[in-house]
Formats: structure tokens, sequence, C-alpha cells
């Protein structure tokens, strides 16, 4: 059953990329929504068979880690893998209303989408360094693709910007790559990490993990390497802009936290982990402000992805040299963190995108008194926002918790600080939204309202980002569960 | 679970589904708007008298699960609660007829009423909050639920207003996050329990303890408008009436203040906390509060804002109450937290019928208003004596307590304290009262009185007359079983002798 | 001023880079690697299926990667001719007049055809593949392109698109078919790998090639506003 | 040695084309030279018993990437006359 | 010292080459270029470092040729995107009337 299921999770996005390629929009739509439908039962799946029964390695091809490549099917893949079915379905689902179908190029949207989807499955499930960069590319060209789509002159500037820089962290990352088969002779995480343990560290590894780590950094628009976020994820279609921000930006950190955890301690150092640290926070101040300067909407909610994504990276001080339970907590209030913020941006994105379409233009200024009209999707950008601000119950806040625990004691006081002022940021970005919708010195009495199912689907996610503070205990437990080493060399 | 179990998660749902179903009811329902609206406050009523009668009978009604590794979401019933509680869903119901009246014809009425019931529903989970971090979950939901109704009228003053109140309740939040993760670190998760938890405490983590004990009050202190974090409170005044007189006269600083209550009792115990030594600066802190308010408020000409500056004033009773050590004080403080609830729901009721019917807003306009409003005036009238102490109203049955209290535990300056506040209440009051009844109308009213015709709406007219009727009520009958004082005291032993 | 400091400041960190990825390139280079991949390599040569290892890594034992790559193709291809111009395609400017591209073509092209077609067969025992071969065969495309060939199967439309994928799928499809089998994804049956392997080079050339011309043919050369798309 | 010698000078050859192929003032040679780096690629994957990946690089690295480049840059030169390799370098 | 580590060393320089011109020049079709240069440059550390001491090893080998065809892929698309900005914008570098407040991207 397990294999089936593997194979289908493997298959069904890239199946249904060349059968999108093959149609034109709107029948790429009917067949991507059946898509759709399977690939996140194929998800579920996985993910109940992976809780129920624990993790498993996965050869492709019938070859074994050094010389095949294996995929690591443990707890935190299946749910970043159901994570990706839940956002992207979302983001397919709304996309086929909201993109118009009249303009020919859309075509090209199904099958970029679903190249991006085979390309995180690929990058949470890899266990090998270079497959790890082959879905890093798959991810970023598809990306780049849905960002120039359409092909106006800032799109194209922004995807140009956006290329440049995601394939600057990809050679980045390739060098490290070699620099450990160079060492190590494999390829494999679980073998460089299986030989590590009882083996001294060799000199000059070191280099190899902090080249992989900043090109992943670059990928993941980590400051000061952040400036090709916003104008891609600002200036992207808004479904195209929440797949971005919710899940893309999340496939590199993720393989930069996955070496940290397996190779930071014997490879990294403290200095590398608090200056980590250190740029996470500094882009969770400087991109709250940044995103409370923002005349335009969607870029606000851009910059607020740049300043999310810094609270990632305090995964790196808190789990360097600190006692097993912090690092534990911190890594589930990371992982918490990534989902919520992946449900939270999202919604948050597809609303705007929903208000944008409403007032007929992106400026914050536009939304003036718009809230007299109850829109539906102004609601939802604030219970989105209500997540980002960490605020309770969402899983923002259970995050933020975690993290909060974590470096209280591993006594690393400095981030509380942190944790504390970004969350009372997001909340001046957020409410500055809200503010300008209920100032009631406007004229406008014609407000649009979008159809209802394109305004379910941010309620829905942002629900979730909601919910999740709630059932956190549930999402994380299957995190915990054993994992069979046996396909390890 | 039983159903026990389940009556406080109704008692929350009461309010909540409320606000649902009124956010998705066009903005012309308004019947249907507020059927709902009253429906729901008096099943949520009847849910809370049922509850108060199965605490009195030592019922355990409570309801916990896991949310956080390590953390425990817990909605429980006890004494204290209730108490909070029973005010907020009397209060409720009352506001929302008033603010039915208050609001008749105006736009937005769906926004506005939704997060009234979001802002109820907060206020029923601080009440019910078994523990820190489920009762921070409710405080958080009631900042965010509250911002809509401040800025309601969409105006920049409001906004402005709106801002302000952000930034020092989301500030507050921050901090209380801060004392509450860093408690958790030191002591697990904590449950509210009487007579607390840190009677014995380590030596080694009594510093910690006393300064999670000031981040707590500080970001408590916020709401329940602590000197000097009061700042929001005056300006949040441009909210309509019912939302002045609910939120800002009940459920939000009073949130502070059962925050504050809950620390001392509940988490620290009160005689851990003497022990810490840090009840007497809170004691301190509480009585400067309630001189310097009242000092402000001779010199506001702003009704409401008079009136604001008497809330800071007189929620510090409360904090005053609680950090003397003493069961009489504390049933003094405690008693408070319902009287003063009472009172000045009647006054800021009282002062938007004043503005509704007749646009008064500033202090020098009210001559004469007792002749064109009597009922209105009259409820005005028992607030105000109420406040200032006059017998046998709430306000005199609170000092009286209060002073006996310190009196008890030796820390004779409290009375001093009364005194002077007392004399401050009838100073910035008494004026008020003398216009209502002894000046000349100062011009012809915008419309003229005649007989067999309230003096205004009826929605508007009985729920002032009715909350004075109460502060009377628990003032002459505060020794019967089920008033406010017996309540108090119930709390008080059960926190005294747990 | 300014700016020749930051030039100097850029130059002394992209040296001091250099220099640092050297030191550990050499320090690295001192010790043995601890997995011999290429012994193990050997020892697996014969259940490959083909005698060329680096075919075998390609194709068999590394599929995987092989296969994600042709995705990666396949999307520049897509995301290029999402804004192609193909009205370019008979722009008399472009076909060349040069008689010395002209002659070229005459004669390269077949001889390329050819190359590409041994690079292909040789994939198998020696060096060679569908990656070159595709190369090649691109490349001949190319030629003809400048030498002014209308070519007209690559305007966008469902012919090119299929073209583009066709490779892709039955990859995918040989991939699956062994999952249908109660195999693990991408694995093939002993029995069949080495006709497999061959097919599956096959048609990647010929994809591999098509998108390769396709991305050149769309590079837009008019100053139309909007992408234009053929109908299909 | 002749060995050495030739890895040497091919080495030496790699990056002085690499160096010339960026500093190049006049962007048509600078791709000229690239298609040239690409080339003595090829070579360098000869002598590194890599034939496959010479042939790809002469193919795609030199063949294709070069042709892709030179036909850009006589568009770029041609078009649009202010596009032509502007500012070389910096803001 | 053997012939595949001089290379892997190049191969080190190639990438300092190319990280300065990716990071320095401003023209597109220059940061291509040093893009594909500095992929050279790892592809040489990525099949030289081993086989300084293994010998011909054919699993870096195969790696490079699925980094050559990444890289033409990557390489063909900015073009045709370089091609279609220059159309609508007459820019051939991101410095220039910046559309966003900020400046260059890296």
């Amino acid at each position: 059953m397990t294999l089936w299921l593997m194979a289908g999770l493997l298959f069904t996005p890239l199946a249904w990329a060349v059968l999108t390629l093959l149609t034109d929009f709107a029948w790429g739509r009917v067949v991507t929504w059946g898509g759709i439908v399977v690939q996140v039962l194929v998800s579920l799946g996985l993910w109940l068979a992976v809780s129920r029964d624990g993790g498993f390695y996965y050869g492709l091809g019938g070859w074994e880690a050094p010389l095949g490549i294996e995929l690591r099917v443990d707890g935190l893949a299946v749910t970043f893998v159901l994570l990706t079915a839940v956002v992207a379905s979302a983001c397919g689902f709304h996309a086929g209303v909201y993109i118009d179908p009249d303009k020919p190029w859309h075509r090209y949207f199904w099958p970029l989408f679903w190249f991006l989807w085979s390309g995180l499955n690929a990058v949470w499930l890899g266990g090998d360094l270079f497959n790890l960069y082959v879905g890093l590319e798959l991810i970023s060209l598809s990306a780049v693709g849905l960002v120039a789509l359409g092909g106006k002159a800032a799109a194209l500037r922004a995807s140009l910007r956006y290329l440049l820089a995601a394939l600057l962290g990809s050679l980045a990352y390739l060098l490290g790559v070699a620099l450990i088969y160079g060492q190590f002779g494999t390829l494999s995480i679980a073998g460089v990490v299986f030989w590590l343990e009882d083996h001294p560290v060799p000199a000059g590894s070191g280099l190899a993990l902090a080249l992989m780590v900043t090109g992943l950094a670059l990928k993941t628009a980590l400051f000061p390497l952040h400036r090709w976020l916003p104008p891609a994820h600002g200036i992207a279609q808004s479904p195209v802009s929440a797949l971005l921000s919710a899940l893309v930006v999340k496939a590199s950190f993720y393989i930069a936290a996955r070496l940290w955890l397996e190779l930071g301690e014997p490879l990294g150092n403290l200095a590398a982990a608090q200056l980590v640290g250190l740029l996470g926070s500094a882009a969770v101040v400087w991109g709250s402000w940044l995103a409370l300067r923002q005349s335009a909407l969607k870029q606000v909610v851009a910059y607020s992805s740049v300043a999310q994504i810094g609270y990632l990276f305090l995964l790196f001080p808190l789990t360097y040299s600190v006692s097993e339970s912090v690092s534990q907590q911190a890594q589930q209030g990371i992982t918490l963190q990534v989902i919520s913020h992946a449900l939270a941006k999202a919604a948050m994105f597809l609303a705007a995108g929903n208000l944008i379409l409403s007032t007929g233009s992106n400026r914050v200024d536009a939304l003036t008194g718009v809230s007299r009209f109850l829109p539906f999707s102004l609601f939802s950008f604030g219970l989105a926002g209500v997540s980002l601000m960490s605020l309770p119950p969402s899983g923002g806040f259970a995050a933020k918790w975690l993290l909060l625990q974590a470096s209280l004691g591993s006594g690393q006081w400095w981030w509380v600080l942190v944790l504390l002022t970004g969350g009372l940021l997001s909340a001046a970005y957020v409410f500055r939204i809200y503010r300008a919708s209920f100032l009631e010195n406007s004229e406008t009495d014609e407000f649009y309202h979008p159809s209802r199912s394109l305004e379910v689907i941010p309620m829905v996610l942002a629900l979730m980002a909601i919910g999740l503070g709630m059932v956190s205990e549930e999402v994380l437990s299957v995190m915990a569960l054993p994992f069979e080493e046996e396909g390890s060399p | 679970m039983t159903l026990n179990a389940w009556i406080p998660v109704f008692a929350l749902m009461t309010s909540l589904v409320a606000a649902l179903v009124i956010f998705l009811l066009p903005e012309k329902g308004y019947r249907l708007r507020t059927t709902v609206n009253l429906g729901a406050a008096l099943v949520k009523l009847g849910l809370v008298v049922v509850m108060v009668w199965g605490v009195f009978r030592g019922v355990d009604y409570g309801l916990s699960f896991t949310m956080v590794p390590g953390v425990t979401f817990v909605l429980k019933a006890d004494a204290l609660s209730m108490m909070f509680a029973g005010l907020s869903a009397v209060l409720w119901l009352l506001t929302t007829i008033y603010a039915v009246g208050y609001l008749e014809d105006s736009p937005n009425r769906s926004r506005f009423f939704g997060f009234f019931s979001l802002c109820v529903a907060s206020t029923m989970g601080i009440a019910l909050a078994g523990n820190l971090f489920t009762f921070f979950l409710f405080y958080e939901m009631l900042t965010l639920s509250t911002y809509p109704l401040v800025v309601h009228r969409g105006t920049e003053k409001a906004l402005r207003a709106g801002r302000t109140y952000l930034i020092y309740t989301l500030s507050g939040g921050a901090v209380l996050l801060l004392a509450i993760a860093w408690l958790h670190g030191v002591a697990g998760d904590l449950p509210f329990r009487e007579g607390g938890h840190f009677i014995d405490a380590d030596p080694e983590i009594h510093r910690s303890l006393i300064l999670i004990f000031i981040l707590l009050v500080a970001g408590l202190g916020v709401k329940a408008a602590l000197f000097p974090l009061h700042g929001w409170l005056p300006q949040a005044m441009v909210a309509p009436a019912p939302v002045s007189a609910l939120l800002h006269a009940v459920a939000v600083v009073k949130a502070g203040a059962f925050g504050i209550v809950r620390v001392v009792y509940d988490i620290y115990g009160v005689e851990a906390s003497s022990a810490l030594g840090v009840l007497e600066p809170l004691a301190w802190l509480a009585a400067f509060t309630i001189l310097y308010a009242s000092v402000r408020a001779l010199s506001q000409v702003d009704l409401k804002r008079r009136l604001a500056f008497s809330t800071i004033s007189q929620v510090s009773y409360i904090i005053l109450g609680v950090s003397l050590f003493g069961p009489v004080a504390a049933a003094g403080g405690l008693v408070h937290l319902l009287h003063q609830g009472l009172m000045k729901i009647t006054l800021f009721f009282c002062a938007g019928n004043y503005a509704e019917t007749l646009g008064i807003h500033r202090i020098d306009e009210m001559d004469g208003v007792g002749r064109r409003m009597p009922g209105t005036s009259l409820a005005f009238t028992i607030g105000a004596f109420g406040m200032i102490g006059a017998p046998p109203l709430a306000g005199f049955i609170t000092k009286w307590v209060l002073g006996s209290g310190a009196l008890a535990a030796g820390m004779d300056w409290v009375i001093a304290v009364l005194v002077l506040s007392s004399l401050l209440n009838a100073a910035y009051f008494l004026p008020i009262l003398h216009r209502l009844w002894f000046r000349e109308p100062q011009a012809s009213w915008p419309e003229e009185r005649f007989w067999g015709r309230l003096e205004t709406s009826a929605w508007l007219f009985w729920p002032p007359l009715l909350t004075a009727v109460m502060t009377v009520m628990v003032g002459v009958l505060a020794s019967l079983p089920f008033s406010p004082l017996s309540w108090a005291e119930l709390i008080v032993l059960r926190e005294y002798s747990p | 001023m300014i700016r020749t400091l930051k030039t100097l400041a850029m130059v002394a960190a992209c040296v001091s880079f250099s220099g640092i990825l050297a030191l550990s390139i050499w320090t690295i280079a001192g010790q043995p690697a601890p997995v011999n991949l290429p012994q193990l390599l050997s020892e697996n040569m014969a259940r490959s299926g083909v005698e060329h290892p680096v075919t075998a890594v390609l194709l068999n034992f590394r599929s995987y990667d092989t296969l994600l790559e042709i995705g990666v193709l396949v999307i520049a291809g897509i995301a290029g001719i999402s804004m192609a111009k193909t009205a370019s395609l008979e722009d008399p400017e472009l076909r060349t007049s040069d008689s010395l591209l002209y002659g070229l073509q005459r004669w390269f092209v077949p001889l390329m055809l050819m190359l590409a077609g041994y690079l292909l067969w040789a994939g198998a025992h020696r060096p060679g593949g569908a990656f070159q071969a595709g190369a090649v065969l691109a490349a001949t495309g190319v030629l003809m392109r400048l030498g002014g060939v209308p070519m007209d199967f690559l305007r966008p439309g469902l012919l090119l698109r299929l073209g583009l994928v066709l490779g892709f799928t039955v990859f995918l499809l040989v991939a699956v078919a062994s999952v249908i089998g109660g195999d693990a994804f991408l694995a093939y049956p002993p029995e069949l790998t080495k006709p497999l392997i061959l097919i599956i080079e096959s048609v990647l050339t010929l994809s591999i090639a098509m998108v390769l011309l396709a991305l050149f043919v769309s590079a837009p050369v008019n100053d139309a506003e909007d992408p234009e798309e053929g109908s299909s | 040695m002749t060995e050495w010698l030739l890895d040497g000078l091919l080495v030496v050859a790699l990056l002085v084309t690499a160096a010339a192929a960026l500093l190049s003032r006049d962007l048509f040679r600078a791709v000229v030279v690239f298609i040239a780096f690409g080339l003595l690629m090829a070579v360098a994957w000869v002598r590194l018993q890599a034939p496959d990946i010479a042939l790809a690089e002469a193919a795609i690295g030199a063949g294709l990437t070069g042709v892709l480049l030179l036909d850009a840059v006589s568009h770029l030169g041609r078009a649009r006359p202010r596009g032509q390799d502007k500012g070389g370098n910096g803001q | 010292m053997t012939a595949p580590l001089l290379y892997a060393l190049a191969g080190a320089i190639l990438c300092g080459i190319g990280l300065f011109g990716l990071l320095w020049l401003s023209h597109l079709l220059r940061k291509l270029v040093a893009f594909n240069i500095m992929g050279s440059g790892v592809f040489l550390v990525l099949v030289g470092l081993p086989q300084h001491q293994g010998g011909q090893d054919p699993v870096p080998q195969a790696l490079v040729l699925t980094g050559i065809v990444v890289a033409i892929a990557a390489t063909a698309l900015a073009v045709v995107l370089i091609r279609r900005y220059y159309h609508l914008s007459g820019l051939t570098s991101l410095t220039g009337e910046p559309a966003s407040r900020e400046g260059a991207p890296e």
C-alpha cells in the first residue's frame, strides 16, 4: 500500500503537468481539479500510513543509498507533503477562478503549477544532496516561470532578479555538495551522518555546510539577501504569490534546517549559529519595518514574508549545543511556524488578491472605508494576520510560545526580545490595513464582491492557521515517530 | 466527558455563535439580529445562573486538553470566575438592549454587533479560563475584538484612539506573554488553584518569581489602567456609548483587574505573594492611581472623559483590596469588581443618553438636564452617590469593607486614601449633580418632552434605571446570601483556606 | 573614488572566497573519502543493463535525478514559449543571405544529424548519450533556423507541446509501469532494462533537442506588447 | 612533464578567458571569448577523463549557450541602441 | 598534486571569478556569462576533487552532465526573459529605472 502511495505521490504531479500542458486553461482547470483530489488523497494516505507505522527510506529504482537515490519518508516530511497538498490545492482552486482564462499564455499556468508541486514533494522527501539540488532547480524555474507569466516589464524584471538570485543560491549549494562528495564520497545525508557518528570530524568540512546554508539562505531570502523576494512575490498573480510565499521559500529553508540539524553539531560552530540567528532577527525587524512603509497591498504582504522568514532562522542558535529538550522545543516551534506561516500567508495573499479584485487597485489607500461593505476577504486577511501577529490561539502563537520556551530554556534571552518585538511590529502593519478599511471619509460606495468560491478559500486557510494552535499537539506528534533505520548505510 | 464539562464551553459558544450569525446576517436584518443578540444574552445568563448554583454546591465544571506540547487549554468554573462571568452576563444583556436603541439607524451595525458578541465571548473566556495560558488566549482575543468597536465611528480621531489602544494593549500583551512563558519555564503549567502554588517555593527561584510578578502586573496593568499605563482609556472614550459602558467600565479594565486577582490568589497564592514582598508596592501603586486619577478627573470637561478617569481610579480599588493582606480587605476588593461595574455602567448609560437624546457631551452643557430627563438623571445621581460612597449604596459597602480590611491588616494609611478619594469623588461628581438639578437650562432642548412619552427611547431609558436599582439593591441587601458581598466572602474563604 | 573602493572590496571578497575554497579543497583532497562509490558502482554495473558507467548512473542508478532534470528542461521550455513570438519565423530579416552560412548548412546539417544518431547509439557502451545527441540535434536545428528554414512545428501549438513532453512522458510512464509490477518507482524489470533505457534515450534526445530549439526560437524579436499564442 | 605543462597551460588559459569574458568592454567579444572558454572547458574535461562531459560541454556549453548569447547580443545591440552594454557595471 | 586536483583548484578560482561577475556586473547578459563560468567552476570541483584520489569516478561525471543540462535550461530561459524585458523596457540591467524602492538585487 505504502509503495502505491509513494508512487502516486511522485507520479501524479508530473503526470498532471504533462496532461495540463496539452490542454488549454479552461480544460486544464478541470483536469487539475481532478488531479488535486488525487494528490490530496495520496498525501493524506501517506500521512496516515506514516503516522501509523512510522517512517521509512524509499529507494528509487530499487537502488539503495550510496549508489541510488533514497527518499526519506518520515513524520516531518509527510507533514510538509500534506501541508503542500492543502496549500497548493487551495491555490489551485483559487487560481482556477481567479486567473483570466482568455489570456492565451495562462494555459501554461497549470503545467508550471504541477511542476512546482512535484518539486516541492521532491524536496520534502529528498535524502540525497544532489537530488535536492535538482528539486530546488525544478522549484526555482517553475516559480520564475509563474512570476514571469504574462510577460509585463515589471514582472520580467522581478522574475529576472528572482532567477539570478535563485541560480546563485543553487550554485553555492552545489559547491557545498561538491565539497561534501569530495570529503565523504557519498551524496546521501544519512550516509554522511552515519559516518560522522563514529569518526572524528574531518578537517575542512565546515565550509561545505557554510556554503550550502548560505546558498539556501539566499533562496529563502534571509536578510540581507532578501531583496529579490518582495518584487517577485508582490508582482506575481495572487495565487502564485501565495504559493511562493507559503511553500517555495520554505523548501530551501527546509533543506537548510535538515542539514543543520543533521550536520550542524559536528560541522558548525557557535558563532555561525548566533550569526544566523542575528540575521534572522534583523530580518524580523527590518522586514516588518519595510512592510509598514509599503503603499501597495501585496508589497506589505511580501515584506511580511521577509520578516516571518526571519523567525525560521532562530532554529540555528536554538538547536546548537543546547539540551535535548530545548532543541526539541525549538524544532517543534519552527515546524509550527513553517506550517502556520504557510497557511496564513497563503490566506493573506489570496485575500489580498480578492481585495484587489474588489477595489480594482493594489494600493493600501484604496481600501479606505471598504470595511462597511463587510468584505469577507478583509476578515480572512485579518484572521491570517492574527496568526502572523502570533496571537493566541493561532498556530503562529503556538510556534512563538515554543520558541520563547526554547530561548528561555537555553538562556538565550535575547531572542525573546526579537520574538516579542516581531509580534508587535507585525501587528503594526496588519492593523495599518485595517485602519485604512475603517476610515469613513471616502466617497466610494461601489464595492465589487468577488464570487463566494474565491472568498471562501482564504477564509478556510486562515481558519486552519488559527485552528492549528489548538491541535498543534496532534500535528507535532507525528514528528516524534520512530523511524525505520535499516535503510541507512 | 459529562455535561458539566461542557457547560462552560456552551457559555462561551453562545456569544461566539451569535457573533458568527450576526456577521453573516445582512445589514438590514434588524429584527433577526436583535433577536439573536437578546436570545444569546438570555441563554448565556441562564447558563451562568446554573453554574453559580453549581459552584455554590461545589460542582466541578471544567474541561481541558493539551494544545501546544506542555501547555493545556483549561476552562473551569470556580467561585471567582462566576463573579466575573455573572457580572458580564448580566451587563451584556442590558448593554445589548441599550446598544440596539443607541445605534438605531446608524451604519455598520452588523459589524458592530458581531464584534460586540466576540468581545463578550472573550470576557466569558477570561472569566472561565483555568490557567494563565488560557487566560492569555482570551485576553488577546479581547484586545482584537474591541479594536473595531473603538474605531467604530471611523473618524480620524477614533482611528487615532484605536491606534493608541492597540499600542498599549498589544505591548501589554507582549509583556504578559513574556511573563507567562517565563513562569512556565520556571514552574511548568500552573492551573489556577485556590491558595496558589508558591507557598513553599524554592528560595532559589524567588528572584525570578518577583521579576515575573512585576512583568505580570505590568502586562495586566495596561488593561486595568494602572498608573502609568492608563493613557489609552480616556482616549478610547471616542467609542459609542455602549462600548464605553460595557467595555471600558466592565470588560476590558475588569479583565486586567481580574487577571491581577488571579495572579495574586490562584497562581502565587496570597501568602506567598505577601512573603515575596510584592503586595505592598502593589498596594502603594494602586493607592497612588486612585488619587492621581481622581485629581485628573476634576479637570475634565468632557463628561465621558471624567467618567473614564473615574474608572481608572475605581478599578484600582479592586487591586488595592487584593494587595492588602487579609480576608476582609480582599472581600472588599472583590466585591468592588461587581459594584464598580454596576455603578459605572449606569453612569455611562446616562452619559450616552444625554449625548444621544440632547447632544450633550460636555459637563458645562448639562445645566438643568434633570428637568428634561428626570429618569436618566435619577439613575445618574444614584450612580454618582454610589461612587462617592454614600450609604447604603454599592460603593459604600466596598469602602466600608475595604477600610475595615485595611485596619485588620494594620495598614492604616489606606483609610486616609479612602477618605481622600471619597472627597475627590464628591468633588468631581457633586458639581455635575448640582448642574443637573439646580441650574436653569441654558437653552431650549432640541426635542421638547411632552407628557405620556418617555424622555428618550425605551431601549435607552430602562437599562440605566435597572442598573441604578441594582446599585441600590446590592448595597441594601449586601448581607443576603448570593449578594455580591456574600459571594466575595465565599471566594475569600476558599482562597484563604484552600 | 567610492566606486573604486567598492570594486576593490568586492575583488578582495571574491579573491578571499576563492582562497578559502581552494584551501578547503586542498585540505579535503588530503584525506581519503570513506565511501568508495566508484567501486560500488562497478560491482553493480552488471545489473545496470548498459555498459557505460555514466549512462548507467544517469538512467538507472540515479534516474530520478534525470527524470526531474528533464522536468527542469521542460519547465524552461514552457516558460520560454509562454512568451513566444512566432510571427518572426517568417521574418525576412532573419533569413540570412550569408552564403557561408548557407553552405555550412548544406553540408553540416546531414553531418550533424548523423553525429547525433551516432552519439545516441554510442551512449550505451561508450561516451555519448541522449544529452549530447539532443544538443547536437538542437544545434542542427539552430543552424537550419538561421538558414531560414521555417520549421512550422516550432510554432506554439499542440504539436510543439507534444514534442516538448514526449521524452518526459515516456520516461514517466516507464517509471510508473514498474510500480504496477509491484516494484519501486523507476525500477526497470531486469530483462527489459536495456531496451527500456534505449527507448528512453531516443525519445529524450528528441525532446531535449525540441526544448532547446524552442527556447532559441521563442526568444522574442518583435515589439508586440503581449505574447502571442497559436491555437491548438 | 609535458602533461603537466599542458594542464598548467590549460588552467591558465581557462582562467584568462574567464576573466576576459567578464571584463571585456565589448559584449560581443565577451561572448566570443566565452565560447572559447567553453571549448577549453571541453578539453579540460577530456583531461579529467570525462569524455561524456567533454562532448556535452562542446555541444551545449560552448555551442548552444554561445549561439543563444550571440543571438541575444546582436539582437540587444540592434533594436534599441541605448541598451548597448549600458553602464558596464555598478549602479 | 595531481591533475584533477589542479583542475579542482582552478575550479575554485573560476568560482571566485564567476561570483565577482554575478555580483558586480550589471548587464544581464554578462551576469549570465558569469553564472555559466561559476557553474563551470563548480563542476570542475565536483569532478576534480573526488578524482584526485579515487581515479575516474562516473558518478560526479553524471552529476555534472545533469548540471550542465540544468544550466543550459536556466540560461535559455534567462535569455528569453532578458530579450523580452529589453523589448518592453529598453533596459539591459536591473539597476536602471528602479521599479521598486530598492536598488539592485545583489
